[in-house]
């Protein structure tokens, strides 16, 4: 086969004899199914702004940014890892305890009640909650690409393991006092915006390149769609697949240190139940459940719809009783929608 | 495959109620056209042949005809009368049994209750007998003479031993119309006689078969007519013996093909060796020593359960070998590792092309430069840009049908994904080309199309490896290996009959006799 | 000091008179209880409302307090369940001039106008007095816990603990946490029944455990007056009406009653005076409650939380509520 | 496939060179797998004995069936769920909010300071819980198997719908003073033994006998085995998915009435976050997340495999603040274990 950019030719020979859709449409649908939510994001907007004109003002916009931001994180983690055809329900248990093991390490019991070991010098914040992360993610390989356990039930005891080491270490209680290495990140603000929306922004710019365009990241895909096929033609399936794991649980330590940091505080609950929120925001924006299909920039568009539904809901004062009802039924409701526009089930 | 000579019996009385009459079936698959006005009559008694490329329609028609999707548009009546509806599934059962090309085995249960699935022997309270239904299943099995404990489960099984599960139950039903569709894909030549004699027996009885195969010799063998399907379209239906084997090509083609005799080009002895394979023996304990010279073609050949798809998966390094080393082109083979093997230059056509060959929701392009990252891009980023590029150049030397790279391989006929699995071979330009089974379920232009791309790369000195026990297949090598329960046991040149293959294949050495 | 000052001077300014309140979960009896109230008293002090629930999230309390500025209010009632994590939103909301009352709950750091609050350890000591002095100093007892991830549930846990080793050393005391579930709290107070059947008292640190404790006891026929000895004294917490009804029908002995009515009257009251620029020093409440300064800038209004009792009678010299005192907020609601 | 030298249906001239397993052995292994967690249970209860005599007393014993018997039961409807090859989060809510909607229409509000509305007469308790039951597994199967959409997100969904919807009708508080025929189940003892042990094992007996010996039962195991070739053996896919759903969600309804009778109340959060002890049970005995594995029997055994190691940790007097990574260890442990036992993964 000649290396020439040049042959978009066909042969003449032999044309395909039945004539096909023009490739011009195919493609065109495919790339629309990433914008799928766009309209959805305008309606809402749209309401919103009925609701409440405050909805639109750039003081509520950031606001609805930065508290989807940590968030967000775990839905582009959860993606890379959906992407390959497993799931990780413990990354909102690493959410906490990572920046909790690294609070526990480093601050001062003298200032807060006998919490904290005061074992490390605050530099080492940061390194730590990475490096947790990255444990998280390798135990998590172990169990499921080296002994073949099931993902889902592997990382749903990893979710209780996880959180009851969390509730462990602090007795449940919150680790506050925290050193300022760990809440720089989430309490700063760059060109008067949070550094922590950049920081997701940035994340899912990274991440729309990886996955289009590496190597890695279509391997991501392959291996999703098929995990013999993608051994088959040379790629390493257990180690991209550990290293997916692995990148995800640190991006979910990363989003967690960014919460601490706007929290200035680790409490034993955090991230607790966030997973269902993760899962309704990747699915929503398109990424399939099992495997080799979707993208980081569907799962934004996810994302940014379900935070600006409640943001709505709130600015709506909704009765409190039935916001948790709300929020489920906009989640269906999208899922159902998501289904008949994109003519295809979500799965 | 075999052609072991049945010959065709005089047919039984053929009666004038069609059976099953199919008019004007339409029916689309998103932008697909699968079928276009097509139809069949399939009168009593007969044998009747179903052919067409790859993608033509046929089994898109048998799931109409079973019931297990609906026409967009177009009638089917069962003698005279109109289907069932779709859910009434006893009823459509009781009209037709089936063997479908794709496998409808039950991994996770047992052999005997995949043989009676949902016809469960039952005694009082309707409760389930399970030791009878286990008696059943042998006593069934045991007229195929497959040996295998019912109590198993079926993932347990061969290809083969479940294609005959297959088969097994659905010529239990006691039907008086079967369809199998391409039945013999899976078996080896023994295994397509026991067919072909069951079948003999069951028509002898009156019983109607509707037939689908690639191999043109089966449908002389044991058909009476012979439906054409080309391009969605019903294009004639005929008597067998009316139709030469030119003319019947021919109409499933489209074109006028003549299918010479590949010339054979002798290798001049003075070529270097480029695959050593030394003393390999694989986990099961298969062996196979060989070597390959630049631009020679090797057949592996053997029967079901004989070695030949473990040496070449061991030498491809898809499984791990038990010893032994691959030498290609000096350069000693990590054992079991893909990566080093595409490293070195090994291209891969791989058994199963839905298991090991394609990724089905990602394009052409992205399936046929998984091997290629390199080719396609630098320091890791991909250019969308050459990896169309290469992806149209495979299009086009391997006569793809699809309407772009970004077609995803999900939405292609079986011989057009075999067609992307062997670009996915070719696009590392090979040294060493492995095929195995390449031409499994790809019609006959295709499989011109897919051989005759092995002889031009044989001819840029690329050494290839054909493992097939496809006669046609093994007929473009320089020379063949036959394997038998793990060993070679012969090595026929170029030029061999097709009965001394076959004798080999099976175990029987005629010369030795 | 006082704050039932009559909201009349307030009257012209009510319609700039915002205020946003975030309920901390809608999930419980007892905040449900709350979530009725502010309403009420907001209509009465002529207060205009926002109101956002945080369901027990601290994220979800941050970015709620965003929107009520956005919004544009003029002050903020929030119960903070972790004490700790809302110290950079209160640092926010005051250098917005917003000033903050906080129920229940008292953050570790930061300034707020006013912490409204029962005293949590409070309820513990009153529980074990009461189950200390009826059980004679000895025996034992199973302290059914919320969730350790709770501030309130752990002070309420701590107090119980000291006061039983410093006062009643000889009352051994079986902690299990329970999450605020009604199930977990059944099975393992049946597990301990199993393991010692010779229990005799009870706290639960919530009414969450009552109906499932009461069934238990049912099941093993402890269901019996305190005059007889197989008795096993139940000492429950919150007021609610069915603590309230079960104490009179002699079903239990005793509840801490929170006031959830007061939380919501004086949370809204403080927010308004703080609006109007008032302000207030420690001491005694025109309202039977005292403000104490608990550090540097930082006041509390720490409202009554009695023990009821069948009787009223009091329990280690400290005075209890009979159960049916038109007082308690459990009688009126 | 690979071709495997051990295949048995070779020629008969001569014997294949490498034997297979004797078919007997297979056979024996694969009816042990059933028993594979016995002897887990043996040592758990020679542990527990040592750790605290009580343990094998009949009064604790009673007391571990009773307080697993409203979660097997839930464990039994997710195995009949996950033997489909789909999943039912939302058992948990139904769990819930079918006793909460019938004590909604029944109890009355002059009681209970305005909770209910005295809308139906006590009688209907029974039914009602049973209806909300059959109502939301329909619901389920109408977004499932009408629609098409992935189970898991659908169930997830309806978890959060349903468990609103109970707060919003309860006003998220606990519905109590329920009639006589909604306590009666859950409280009430026969021969000695409350009623509900004798629910559950009688549930799970009807189990054994229908996965095992019906059409019908077979009919699940044929679908989640592979749904296409179950449909071409002429089972009705749909309709059976549709009814599994259904019975699942009747007997979650019927296991949250009990679980109301024993508490006599049904707090808002009834059955929250009970789902993932559910889904551990019916891994850890056996039952595949893929479908087509797995029988009633061996969710049994897990059930009570994981309620026994419960009980024994709270008689050990754990400290609270481990209790729960514990839990989660051991059901990783258990999953690890049953993986080596059973010497395939648990997928
Ligand atoms: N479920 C489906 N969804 C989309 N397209 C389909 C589906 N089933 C079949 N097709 C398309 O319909 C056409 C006819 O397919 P069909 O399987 O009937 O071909 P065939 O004649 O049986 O081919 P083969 O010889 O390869 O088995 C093909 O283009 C195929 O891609
Ligand atoms: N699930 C529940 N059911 C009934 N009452 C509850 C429940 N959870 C908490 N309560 C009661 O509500 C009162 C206050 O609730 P609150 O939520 O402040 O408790 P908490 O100890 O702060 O717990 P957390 O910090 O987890 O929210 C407590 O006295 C407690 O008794
Ligand atoms: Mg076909
Ligand atoms: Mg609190």
């Amino acid at each position: 086969m000649s290396e020439t950019l040049s042959t978009t030719a066909s042969p003449p020979a032999s044309p395909p004899p039945s004539p096909a859709p023009p490739p011009q449409r195919t493609l065109a649908i495919a790339r629309l199914r990433d914008l799928a939510l766009v309209p959805a994001i305008i309606a809402v907007a749209i309401v919103g702004f009925i609701v409440n004109p405050v909805f639109l003002s750039s003081d509520n916009i950031i606001n609805v940014l930065q508290s989807m931001s940590e968030i967000a994180i775990v839905v582009l983690a959860q993606t890379i890892v959906l992407i390959t055809g497993k799931m990780d329900l413990s990354l909102e248990s690493t959410f906490g305890l990572a920046p909790g093991i690294a609070a526990w390490l480093i601050i001062d019991p003298a200032l807060t009640r006998g919490l904290g070991l005061d074992f490390l010098p605050s530099a080492w914040a940061v390194p730590v909650v990475l490096l947790v992360g990255a444990l998280v993610g390798a135990f998590n390989g172990l169990l499921i690409v080296r002994f073949g356990l099931n993902g889902f039930i592997v990382t749903l005891g990893m979710l209780i393991v996880l959180r009851g080491l969390l509730t462990g270490i602090s007795g449940g209680q919150t680790f506050f006092a925290l050193p300022e290495s760990m809440t720089y990140l989430g309490s700063t603000s760059w060109f008067g915006v949070p550094a922590s929306i950049w920081l997701s922004l940035l994340l899912f710019g990274g991440g729309i390149v990886v996955l289009g365009f590496t190597r890695a990241g279509r391997a991501l895909y392959a291996i999703g769609g098929n995990v013999d096929a993608a051994r088959a033609a040379g790629i390493r399936t257990d180690r991209v697949l550990w290293i997916a794991l692995i990148v995800a649980s640190v991006l979910a330590a990363l989003a967690g240190l960014l919460m601490s940091g706007r929290l200035a505080a680790v409490p034993a609950a955090q991230g607790s139940g966030a997973i269902f929120q993760v899962f309704a925001a990747a699915v929503i924006g398109g990424v399939s459940l099992n495997g080799g299909k979707g993208t980081v920039f569907g799962a934004f568009t996810g994302v940014l719809l379900l935070f600006m539904i409640i943001n709505v809901l709130t600015l709506a004062g909704v009765p409190a009783q039935w916001t948790n009802f709300l929020n489920g039924t906009v989640i269906l409701v999208a899922l159902v929608v998501s289904r008949i526009t994109g003519g295809k089930a979500q799965t | 495959m075999s052609a072991t000579p049945t010959g065709p019996t005089d047919g039984p009385v053929v009666d004038d109620r069609p059976v099953v009459e199919a008019t004007n079936i339409t029916k689309r698959f998103g932008s697909t056209l699968a079928l276009s006005e097509a139809g069949i009559v399939v009168r009593r008694g007969e044998t009747h042949a179903l052919v067409g490329r790859n993608g033509a329609g046929k089994s898109t028609l048998v799931s109409i005809l079973t019931g297990l999707q609906a026409a967009d548009t177009g009638t089917v009546t069962f003698d005279g009368e109109p289907a069932p509806p779709l859910g009434d599934r006893d009823a459509w059962r009781r009209q037709v049994a089936c063997v479908y090309q794709k496998s409808t085995i039950i991994p996770t249960l047992t052999v005997a209750e995949n043989l009676f699935l949902n016809r469960h022997a039952r005694g009082p309270g309707r409760l389930i007998r399970w030791n009878a239904l286990r008696n059943d299943a042998r006593e069934l099995l045991a007229e195929w003479s497959v040996d295998v404990d019912v109590r198993q489960p079926a993932s347990t099984l061969s290809v083969e031993q479940r294609q005959f599960v297959e088969i097994a139950r659905a010529l239990s039903f006691g039907a008086r119309f079967i369809i199998l569709d391409e039945p013999t894909a899976q078996l080896d030549g023994a295994g397509i006689n026991r067919l072909f004699g069951r079948i003999q027996d069951l028509r002898a009885q009156g019983v109607t078969f509707l037939f689908i195969s690639h191999h043109l010799q089966e449908i002389y063998e044991i058909c009476d007519q012979v439906t054409v399907f080309r391009d969605a379209r019903h294009i004639l239906t005929a008597p067998v013996a009316e139709l030469s084997r030119p003319a019947l090509v021919a109409a499933m083609t489209g074109e006028d093909v003549s299918m010479p005799e590949a010339v054979h080009r002798r290798l001049s002895a003075d070529v270097p060796v480029l695959l050593s394979v030394q003393d390999l023996v694989t986990a099961s304990g298969a062996e196979l020593s060989l070597e390959a010279k630049a631009g020679e073609v090797v057949g592996i050949a053997g029967g079901g359960g004989s070695g030949k798809v473990e040496v070449a998966e061991a030498i491809v390094g898809l499984a791990r070998p038990a010893s032994g080393t691959v030498t290609l082109d000096g350069r000693v083979l990590r054992p079991g590792s893909v990566p080093d093997a595409l490293d070195a230059g090994v291209g891969l056509v791989p058994q199963d092309r839905h298991r090991e060959g394609l990724v089905p929701l990602l394009s052409i392009a992205e399936n046929v430069t998984m091997t290629v990252p390199h080719r396609i891009g630098r320091r890791g980023l991909i250019s969308p840009a050459r990896r169309d590029a290469v992806a149209r150049q495979s299009i086009a030397d391997l006569a793809i049908k699809a309407s772009g790279p970004h077609v995803p391989v999900s939405d292609l006929s079986g011989g057009n994904q075999q067609k992307v699995v062997m670009g996915r071979a070719l696009a590392s330009d090979p040294k060493l080309l492995v095929l195995i089974t390449p031409t499994a379920g790809v019609d006959v232009r295709s499989k011109q199309t897919l051989l005759g791309v092995v002889d031009d790369v044989r001819r840029d000195g690329t050494a290839v490896l054909v493992v097939s026990d496809e006669l046609d297949d093994l007929r473009i090598c320089d020379r063949v290996l036959v394997m038998f329960q793990g060993r070679v046991v012969r090595e026929m040149a170029h030029g061999w009959s097709d009965n001394d293959l076959v004798a080999a294949m099976e175990g029987v050495d005629l010369h030795h006799v | 000091a006082g704050c039932n000052r009559d909201s009349g001077d307030g009257t012209g300014t009510g319609s700039n008179q915002l205020v946003g309140v975030d309920y901390p979960r809608s999930d419980t009896d007892f905040w449900n209880s709350y979530i009725k109230y502010v309403p009420q008293y907001a209509q009465e002090l002529g207060v205009e409302l926002k109101t956002t629930n945080s369901q027990n999230d601290i994220a979800n309390l941050i970015s709620n307090t965003q929107t009520f500025m956005s919004q544009g209010v003029k002050g903020v009632v929030m119960a903070p369940q972790d004490t700790a994590a809302i110290a950079p939103t209160l640092s926010q909301l005051e250098s917005r001039d917003i000033p903050v009352v906080t129920i229940d709950t008292r953050p570790d750091t930061g300034k707020v106008f006013m912490v409204v609050r029962a005293d949590n350890r409070a309820y513990g000591t009153k529980a074990c007095q009461f189950l200390g002095t009826k059980l004679g100093g000895k025996g034992k007892v199973v302290m059914l816990q919320g969730g350790l991830d709770s501030i309130n549930g752990r002070d309420r846990t701590e107090a119980f603990n000291e006061c039983m080793q410093k006062e009643f050393p000889e009352i051994t005391v079986f902690g299990e946490a329970t999450d605020w579930k009604a199930d977990v709290a059944a099975s393992k107070l049946q597990t301990r029944f199993a393991s010692d059947p010779d229990i005799k008292g009870i706290y639960m640190q919530s009414s969450f455990a009552l109906s499932g404790t009461l069934q238990i006891l049912k099941q093993r026929g402890l269901q019996v007056p305190p005059t007889d000895p197989k008795h096993v004294f139940v000492v429950s917490n919150d007021g609610i009406p069915e603590e309230l009804k079960h104490i009179g029908e002699g079903l239990i002995d005793a509840t801490v009653s929170q006031p959830a009515d007061l939380y919501a009257k004086y949370g809204l009251e403080y927010v308004k005076a703080a609006i109007e620029g008032k302000t207030f020093q420690p001491g005694p409440t025109e309202h039977g409650s005292n403000i104490i300064q608990v550090r540097d800038g930082l006041l509390e209004d720490q409202l009554p939380a009695p023990l009821v009792t069948l009787d009223g009678a009091p329990i280690a010299g400290e005075p209890t509520v009979k159960f049916d005192d038109a007082s308690l907020w459990g009688n009126n609601a």
